[in-house]
């Protein structure tokens, strides 16, 4: 059964503008057993691991076929030119704050940053890497910001859950967090609380978008 | 088997290829963990005293330096310089304060530094997962057309701020496309053609394109066509082209005693073919 | 040796805009000899022969990884498969304009778009991102259309009024707001002082008017 579904599934996610979401897999393939297309994509991504110059990844809530990342100077020397443009460190910190954070206003990631922030919300929005995803219900009802799916799609991330978690990020910094200060008395919640993390992205997926927060789930 | 030479380099240095440059402060959190770090100071005992006086010069520097000083820095040196205070008069504060800070005034300040000492770690690893994911290529989108079958349009994920742009340019757009109007009565084709006899008459021969050089608009193009054609009629004017889709020229010349009775004259209806003949003479 | 080189050429036919030359190819791989590339290129095809969903064809000179033609169906249809999350130009352009110009006739927002726009209003309606909401006073008594709770929820908006106007957007990328923009809170929901085309929205009772009909003639 699965071997008369690979190809169809390969073709798929070949084709695919973005990448495939398991979803929209079944949905086309709705006459199989989802058990059976799930096994499928499984055995596919086997044959991807052993495979040579491409490979199958999980990237923005879907499948997507691409090249090995160690050809890239190989494929490069096919466009003579760099790889896309990176972002600024201004521009890699505040998406930071809103992936940790989502959804947050701009005032909020300001208040964090200890820095005006507006210009680089400008940049992220042009770049669609952030959306506007509402208003807070306060005094000026400000915008509230979220990343978006090409955000994970830049980061090569799969989902939400995908972000650093806390312990990697403490052993980037050399450095413990002391206990007084992660359970603290503070009224503001610490960023990196998988809690906080998914309440976040719950709550942001619920305003926006049904489909995927219970996707998430 | 050799490999391009930059191989490598873009996975194995990620976190030196960061582009942090602490001379270049973000901001006034970025300059008070420079100098906690410079100063080997335990960011959970900040000698408030030593770090304000270093973080209050260095925005001297700044300024003697001439740097854009952002306000950012100056409500930090205030924030800095209140803690001190607070340091220094302990439990005056404490009583006047009630139980509504009893801890060490630097708290909220060493929590913020630490928070955003986070999320700079976070913007790293974000950055190294761009690395990554930058080399992975996939499907060239001039690819998916031919894949569809049919010409591909890509779909975006749109918020707000989409909306309001999408907006934005549908109303430039209506205001930049052009109004179509015709031939306005305020320049007659008579007026027109009396106007290009006058330019022609010092220069006997000029490009067709020159004649509508003064035009603005659909409707006054229309208007300087139509006089051409008239003057072609007219016998007034030759117009030659080189070669197919060459350049027409324009020759003046003078107006023989047989010539057609002028177009608009009362007594003499425009003919049918007035149109026809003359087309036939400008096209290739 | 071709085994070496089979996974680098796959990556480049993959990622390759237009077939890859076999001289392309050659000049890529200048340091190996062109009847190794040309063998480690005749060893891929054989493996795509044997391959699931995707084929290696030889055309307009060069080779290209593609879908195989049995399963074209499928490709077909997830290029038919639209996500809900997103929307082409001309799909987003024709939902902006029905934002701010509601309620709104078909040929209505083509006159503002200056293109037909029946297809798309179709597919925003089966979106339920618009609505028809009655029927516009003037001759042929053509649909007028708004937009619907779906479209607010999509975009975290509680009512129209959230709608965001041009300062506010100016002010969360950071730039000067012409003064004349910024002049006044407007009690009006409409972001637009535009003379063209404000009057027919900005004056909801006047929209299903045959006046306002009669001025866009």
């Amino acid at each position: 059964m699965s071997d008369e579904l690979k190809p169809i599934i390969e073709a798929l996610i070949f084709a695919s503008p973005d990448p495939l979401a398991p979803k929209t897999l079944f949905r086309l393939l709705d006459s199989e057993p989802q058990e059976d297309v799930a096994q499928a994509v499984a055995a596919l991504r086997a044959d991807y691991e052993a495979h040579g110059g491409l490979q199958m990844v999980e990237v923005a809530g879907g499948y997507q076929i691409c090249t090995r990342p160690e050809l890239h100077e190989w494929v490069r020397k096919l466009f003579h030119e760099h790889s896309k443009q990176r972002l600024s460190v201004q521009a890699l910190e505040t998406l930071a704050v809103v992936a940790y954070k989502q959804p947050i206003t701009g005032a909020e990631i300001s208040e964090i940053r200890g820095v005006n922030t507006s210009g680089v919300i400008g940049t992220l929005l042009e770049r669609q890497l952030v959306k506007v995803v509402g208003r807070k219900q306060v005094v000026g009802r400000p915008f509230l910001y979220a990343t978006t799916r090409e955000f994970l799609n830049r980061f090569g991330l799969s989902d939400l859950e995908d972000l650093p978690k806390v312990e990697e990020m403490a052993e980037a910094l050399g450095m413990e967090v002391p206990s007084s200060l992660a359970a603290g008395p503070s009224t503001e919640p610490l960023p990196f609380d998988d809690d906080v993390l998914d309440d976040g992205a719950g709550d942001a997926g619920a305003v926006v978008d049904d489909d995927d927060a219970r996707r998430r789930r | 088997m050799s490999e391009p030479q930059h191989h490598g380099s873009d996975f194995e240095s990620v976190l030196e290829e960061y582009p942090v440059k602490l001379e270049n402060f973000e901001g006034p959190l970025d300059l008070l963990l420079h100098l906690i770090r410079k100063h080997e100071v335990d960011i959970y005992d900040i000698p408030i005293a030593l770090i304000t006086h270093q973080y209050l010069d260095y925005l001297d520097v700044m300024k003697e330096l001439d740097l854009d000083l952002a306000g950012d820095f100056l409500v930090m040196a205030a924030t800095l310089i209140h803690i001190k205070a607070r340091m220094l008069v302990p439990r005056l504060e404490e009583e006047a304060e009630e139980s509504h800070d009893p801890e060490d005034p630097r708290e909220a300040l060493v929590r913020r530094l630490i928070e955003h000492q986070r999320y700079k770690a976070a913007a790293e690893l974000l950055h190294e997962r761009e690395t990554v994911r930058s080399a992975q290529w996939g499907l060239p989108e001039e690819r998916l057309g031919d894949l569809a079958g049919e010409p591909f349009e890509r779909e975006l994920e749109v918020d707000l701020f989409g909306l309001l742009q999408a907006f934005q340019s549908v109303l430039k757009r209506a205001r930049e496309r052009p109004t179509f109007r015709l031939p306005s009565a305020e320049v007659s084709i008579e007026t027109r053609t009396r106007e290009l006899l006058q330019r022609l008459e010092n220069i006997d021969a000029c490009g067709f394109e020159d004649l509508f050089d003064k035009d603005r608009g659909r409707g006054e193009l229309v208007t300087t066509f139509l006089a051409v054609l008239e003057m072609i009629r007219l016998n007034l004017i030759r117009v030659f082209q080189s070669a197919s889709f060459g350049p027409i020229r324009v020759y003046r010349c003078d107006r023989p005693d047989d010539a057609p009775p002028p177009f608009g004259d009362p007594a003499h209806e425009a003919p049918d073919d007035m149109v026809g003949a003359a087309g036939a003479e400008t096209d290739d």
